[in-house]
């Protein structure tokens, strides 16, 4: 690609999503082993933390796990920060029990709701299932701030309070191990972190109404692990694109963010996709 | 005190035939390379004071803490030569050292008592050998006080800090605290040198009560002193026994040249 | 009535030493409890870790890639830290325990400090990472910046390095210093050529130790938000950078199992360092003991 | 004056030299000024923190009442709708892991203590000492990947309920991580008893148990307990293996088993996911902060008044 | 040494009128409440030893200390009166410390060479006082240490650590580190006292020797020593001066009964 001329200068600040971090972390290695004098730092502060920073005009890209909020919106017009919102690859939220779990093969959209909910007045599995055993569910979730639990609050919880005692982390390796660890622990997190994880984690076929379905690269493509697959994204600061090094590494990410993705265990966007946004963003640039 | 002299005439039918309590055999300690002790041969009356005396680092205090092992607290120690109390090589292996410690008390230079209360620094040696009955312990308290002829100046304030009382008092506190196990031997390091002259006359006449009941080793830098209180008097000088001897024969007409060096002040 | 029966004596005499032996038993088992830990937690990490150690991890910048992944990026921040905190801590720390120790008068305030400063040794170190995070990334700008970082380590270890110098100060004989008052020295000639160079062994034990707790420290750095991903090596004290301890935690994070070794080797260079500076300090701890 | 040394007086030569003391004057008075502003810096510093907390906690305060934060019994920060701020089971879990703590750290410590000032040789003193002091400086963070990757499963073994987040294993390793400062501490207060005491009790006939327990560790005692607190002092403000090992569960249980959460976990939870400026939870780790702060500060103090009032005169 | 005697001869010249080094009048000390030295009048005179002597506590060192106002390093110390040194009053406002103390040199009790080279110990004091050159601080050493007695048994060694002599070596280092300022008079307080026999057989010779040139001022518990060196000698007694007058005459036919009683040892 362009990204060529290793004598590009500069400091790239990204921040964001935990989910999007891999990708980004993969493209940032990338593009330094071209051009070496390009700093990049790449944060994990969750997608909600990240737009802060962002609308703050402290970074150049935010990395998302869900689009940008209305009021987050509002916040980035009052301070004068305009930005674009680029996909970078597919998603689907991994819902996983212990390996040691062998009751649990599939939940329907209403019986995850049942669990997760305060109100759900659920406690042990038998309550969601008669034939499962009478032991409490330990519920494991990414921590508020992530886009993560903002997609699942909105397509599961429908804007309803979790339970309480669900145990919030922002590390999803936590995540997995605390439900690794526990037989009757359930929760959910990246389509990655299941991946890498496969040989310690169940995972969960979910029942929208449409059958169980399992995430998988295609079902999650081509949308039918509905509705819990979902485009990840970064916003880039329009302002930062006239930066020499910010445009470079924008058109560079958006060359390779296809294979990158998949060497992190996530699924590709169709290249029309890619292409698309490279156009916008040279448009931009003129 | 009544019991301590009952006590004592019983011991004494028994040791009646020898009235040595210590044999010193061919004794050599090394401080790692330092030979501080040097061949002493040196026998220790029962019911007797025994005075050693001797210029600065000769030796004496080192001598007076291998008598009860002591100076196994320095771990460089080496000793050759043998120590016999009533009959019994104190280097024995199955000798324990806290049976000798216990017929062998030590007073020390520094008065030490513990941290405690006055009560409760009597009765510590009776107490870790098992002794827990009130009474008894209250009797022991008294006995050993009066023994050390401190009972009347803290008889009403048994239970204050040992530390509250002056130093000579805290000495002959020191000294009832080792009476409280009936010791059969009492060593004495310079038991007065950190004491004014009044406190000092008080725990010479205590030393002269006591040895009706105990046999006392006393190292003192005081030529006086061991003059006015012991029977006998050995005379060290850098490591070895110049001269051991009746103490009026060893201050009026010693025998050897440093003996009466010493003791005249020529040197030390 | 003899209150001592030397029958009843001698028996105790037995169980009280076979007490006393089993106690010491005890003593010793709980005293190589700690090392049998620490053998433990180091084999551990050893067996885990070595496959990973090499040139490459310590030359390499982090990667997405496992066996490509490299702790230079965290170490040379953690020593470029290192530049901010050692000038600022041990000046300040030093010059601290001087007037502590030599010019203050014995009343209130100099109490005050002295007091003040013990509290602030037993200051959790998460709070002086909102200390950081409020002064100097928000209220001064500084971002999370080595400057920030560097700043913020420097006081969560400026009271320990306060304590060991006045330590070291304190054991400076007397009639050192008297002599060289009575030679006509002033103050300030006496602390400069007589007080600290016979502290300066203590000084730099203290200080030794003091900043090998600083590289070790995580919770104040992930307050005040050192980055994750920043694959290089900062240029000026204003930029940002990462350290072996965020490092570490970022790597222990990550989904692939193969960085929990990642990580273990990275606690290994982490340790050695540690060990170094530990054994530097125990080093001049012995050999500049007790010369006076 | 000799013609062979072609050298004026010494004292003639400092009275001529004495005319560019100006200088050194001028240091002479420069000198205390400096180190006393140093000396400020650590006043300075005291004060930052204490008005950083303070003034953030005040606007904390602002949105959520103090009553509801200190009488409250549920910490859900985290909910959109309804949040809770009752910081009890942060202080709960804090408390919690901070006794198992101490149940490690004091009679382990506490009999190494005695090991190395009662019966170790110079030369065992001299071995262990330094290594203890290397436990002592292992970060913490290292010590939070045992807790989890090592004492957890090893516990797990014994106690098959045990949570693979929980305050059991965190305690432990808090407590271990704690044992060479209580064992150095106090043996140091031990060490600074007078050997008079030792031999005073050993001429009775003492062992070497008696005189470490009756009469050293007596004598000892508020160095002892002072370094005790310190040590829970410690424990309380221990952030990393906590963060680690024990969870995230602001629960208020004393079930060692389960996942509980820490105040400076939650510290951690919440900037490891870097909170924006200005939000309520932002300035609810100021609260907690606060609150950690008052709890090590009253330690600490305590820790100094006992070792001061208390301080032996043998 | 050339250099020092020439110097001296011209001092003598000068100061020959009056052979008074120092004038105390009516000189009180108090540490806090501690009335430590109670109207103490009494001239030192130049080229002279003055030996000071009394029991412990009474006050010898801490007179030896207002002298070059050593004293004032501990804080709670107030003082009335007036020393007067070559006709100023050292407690003048304007009189500093350093200036007082260049002149006036003190030696210590226990040897305290600092832990520097022998030469460098020997260079500290003109070092400070700007003394650069190489070659003159070469030659103020070597004629220091002459001095002081000792430049046989250091001069191949000036480079090593000042630890590594014995005790009396240090101690005639610290004298000599004194003599390389050229002092007026010197201090000394209980110079002998750490020091075995020979080392202090040494040290007094020296001091004899040294007074020809220096004035001197020596704090003893010794009191044979006193009588050895000393021209004149004065007794303190819980803080106040008995007597003072020649030293000859103070032991063989002291005025005063307490005096009397001190040095025939009743006391002290
Ligand atoms: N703990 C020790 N380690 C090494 N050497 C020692 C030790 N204690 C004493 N010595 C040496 O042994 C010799 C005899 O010492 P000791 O204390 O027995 O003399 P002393 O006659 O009691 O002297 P003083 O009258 O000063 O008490 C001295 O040379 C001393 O240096
Ligand atoms: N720094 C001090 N603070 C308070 N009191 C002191 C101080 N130094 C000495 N004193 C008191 O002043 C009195 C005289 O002490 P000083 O040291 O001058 O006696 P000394 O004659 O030199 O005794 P010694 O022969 O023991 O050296 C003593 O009562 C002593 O307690
Ligand atoms: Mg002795
Ligand atoms: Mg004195
Ligand atoms: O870190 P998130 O992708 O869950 O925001």
């Amino acid at each position: 690609g362009n990204g060529g001329g290793n004598n590009l200068e500069g400091q790239i600040k990204i921040d964001g999503s935990s989910t999007v971090f891999p990708i980004m972390e993969a493209v940032a290695e990338e593009y330094l082993a071209e051009n070496p004098r390009v700093r990049t730092t790449v944060g994990v502060s969750g997608t909600g933390g990240g737009f802060k920073r962002f609308i703050d005009g402290d970074t150049d890209l935010s990395n998302a796990s869900r689009p940008i909020k209305t009021e987050e919106k509002e916040k980035a017009a009052a301070a004068g920060i305009e930005y674009m919102e680029l996909q970078l690859a597919f998603d689907g939220l991994s819902v996983v029990v212990s390996k040691e779990n062998d009751f649990v093969k599939d939940l329907t959209i209403e019986e995850l709701r049942r669990i997760f909910l305060t109100e759900g007045g659920v406690t042990t599995w038998q309550d969601v299932r008669a034939e499962w055993p009478a032991e409490e569910i330990k519920i494991f979730s990414p921590g508020t701030d992530s886009g993560t639990y903002d997609y699942w609050n909105e397509v599961i919880l429908e804007d309803k309070e979790m339970r309480r005692d669900a145990q919030l982390n922002e590390n999803d390796n936590n995540l997995v191990t605390g439900i690794a660890g526990d037989k009757y622990a359930i929760g959910f997190f990246g389509y990655n972190y299941y991946i890498e994880n496969a040989d310690k984690l169940n995972i969960v076929a979910i029942d929208a109404g449409e059958g169980a379905i399992i995430p998988t690269n295609e079902t999650i493509e081509s949308g039918q692990y509905a509705p819990l697959s979902r485009p990840l994204y970064t916003y880039v600061n329009v302002a930062s694109l006239q930066d020499e090094a910010v445009y470079n590494f924008v058109i560079f990410m958006l060359e390779n963010a296809g294979d990158l993705s998949e060497d992190v265990s996530y699924v590709r966007l169709p290249q029309e996709k890619y292409d698309e946004q490279i156009q916008k963003i040279k448009e931009l640039r003129n | 005190m009544e019991t301590v002299i009952a006590k004592n005439k019983e011991n004494k039918k028994n040791t009646q035939a020898s009235n040595t309590v210590f044999k010193v055999n061919d004794l050599n300690l090394w401080y790692g390379e330092d030979h501080a002790l040097k061949n002493i041969n040196l026998d220790i009356d029962e019911k007797k004071v025994t005075a050693i005396i001797g210029p600065s680092g000769c030796g004496k205090s080192t001598f007076l803490k291998t008598i009860n092992r002591m100076v196994e607290m320095v771990p460089i120690v080496k000793t050759s030569g043998e120590i016999s109390y009533r009959g019994r090589n104190v280097f024995d292996k199955d000798y324990k050292v806290e049976e000798l410690r216990t017929t062998v008390g030590m007073v020390f230079q520094k008065p030490n008592p513990f941290p405690k209360s006055i009560y409760d620094n009597i009765a510590y040696g009776p107490r870790i050998h098992g002794i827990k009955n009130k009474k008894t312990l209250d009797e022991i308290v008294e006995k050993s006080l009066r023994g050390a002829a401190i009972w009347d100046e803290v008889k009403d304030r048994l239970h204050e800090n040992a530390y509250g009382l002056s130093g000579g008092q805290q000495q002959r506190i020191c000294i009832a605290r080792c009476l409280a196990i009936e010791p059969d031997v009492i060593l004495m390091d310079e038991p007065t040198s950190a004491l004014d002259p009044i406190s000092t006359l008080k725990v010479e006449e205590l030393v002269k009560e006591l040895k009706k009941d105990y046999s006392i080793v006393i190292v003192t830098h005081n030529m006086q002193q061991a003059a006015r209180i012991s029977d006998k008097t050995a005379f060290f000088l850098s490591g070895e026994v110049i001269e051991y001897t009746e103490t009026s024969k060893l201050f009026s007409n010693p025998d050897d040249q440093r003996t009466e060096d010493y003791i005249t002040g020529r040197f030390g | 009535m003899k209150h001592i029966d030397q029958n009843k004596l001698n028996q105790k005499m037995k169980t009280r030493l076979v007490v006393n032996k089993f106690y010491k038993g005890l003593f010793f088992l709980a005293t190589m409890f700690g090392i049998a830990v620490l053998a433990i937690l180091i084999y551990r990490i050893l067996s885990q870790g070595i496959g990973y150690l090499s040139l490459d991890f310590l030359m390499n910048f982090p990667s997405r890639r496992p066996e490509d992944s490299g702790i230079s990026a965290a170490l040379v921040g953690s020593l470029m830290l290192m530049v901010v905190v050692i000038p600022v801590s041990v000046l300040l720390g030093v010059g601290t325990a001087i007037y502590l120790e030599q010019y203050a008068a014995k009343n209130r305030f100099t109490n005050f400090i002295q007091t003040n400063i013990q509290n602030l040794a037993g200051v959790p170190s998460i709070v002086f990472g909102l200390l950081g995070l409020t002064i100097f990334v928000r209220y001064m700008s500084l971002g999370d910046s080595l400057l920030a970082g560097g700043l913020t380590m420097s006081l969560l270890i400026l009271p320990i390095i306060v304590v060991a110098s006045q330590e070291a100060i304190r054991s400076v004989p007397n009639s050192l210093s008297e002599a060289s008052f009575g030679m006509g020295a002033t103050k300030w000639q006496t602390i400069r050529r007589i007080v600290l160079p016979a502290a300066i062994p203590g000084i730099i034990t203290g200080s030794i130790l003091a900043l090998s707790r600083a590289i070790g420290e995580t919770a104040p750095l992930i307050i005040i938000g050192a980055a994750t991903f920043a694959p290089f090596y900062p240029q000026s004290l204003l930029d940002q950078f990462t350290a072996m301890p965020i490092q570490i935690f970022g790597w222990v994070a990550k989904p692939q199992a193969e960085f929990q070794y990642v990580a273990a080797a990275g606690i290994i260079v982490l340790l050695i360092i540690l060990l170094l500076m530990n054994s530097i300090a125990v080093f001049i701890r012995n050999k500049f003991q007790k010369r006076y | 004056m000799s013609q062979k040394t072609n050298s004026v007086s010494v004292r003639q030569m400092i009275q001529s030299n004495k005319k560019n003391k100006g200088s050194l004057r001028i240091i002479e008075s420069v000198m205390p000024k400096l180190f006393l502003t140093c000396a400020l810096i650590s006043i300075l510093t005291t004060f930052g923190i204490l008005f950083t907390l303070i003034f953030e906690t005040i606007t904390f305060f602002k949105e959520v009442s103090i009553i509801e934060f200190i009488t409250g019994t549920q910490w859900f920060p985290f909910s959109h709708s309804s949040p809770s701020y009752g910081i009890l089971p942060l202080i709960s879990g804090t408390l919690l892991i901070t006794v198992i703590a101490m149940l490690v750290a004091i009679p382990v410590g506490l009999a190494a203590a005695i090991y190395l000032s009662e019966f170790a040789t110079d030369r065992v003193r001299r071995i262990i000492k330094p290594i203890l002091e290397v436990l002592a400086g292992i970060p913490t963070i290292v010590y939070g990947f045992f807790a989890l990757g090592f004492v957890t499963p090893l516990l797990k073994n014994f106690i098959p309920d045990l949570s693979i987040y929980n305050a059991l294993s965190a305690g432990i390793v808090v407590g271990i991580m704690i044992i060479p400062m209580v064992a150095s501490l106090s043996e140091d207060a031990m060490s600074s008893v007078p050997n008079a005491m030792r031999e005073g009790a050993l001429g009775l006939g003492s062992t070497r148990l008696e005189v470490s327990l009756k009469v050293v560790l007596p004598a000892a005692l508020s160095g002892v307990i002072a370094s005790f607190v310190l040590a829970i002092s410690r424990a309380i403000g221990e952030t990393m293996i906590v963060a680690l090992a024990a969870g995230s569960n602001p629960i208020a249980t004393i079930d060692v088993t389960q996942s509980i959460q820490t105040m400076t976990a939650y510290m951690v939870q919440v900037f490891g996911g870097d909170v924006g400026y200005g939000t309520t939870l932002y300035y609810s780790v100021y609260a907690v902060g606060m609150t950690l702060f008052l709890f090590t500060f009253v330690m600490n103090l305590l820790a100094q008044y006992i070792s001061r009032r208390f301080r032996e005169e043998y």
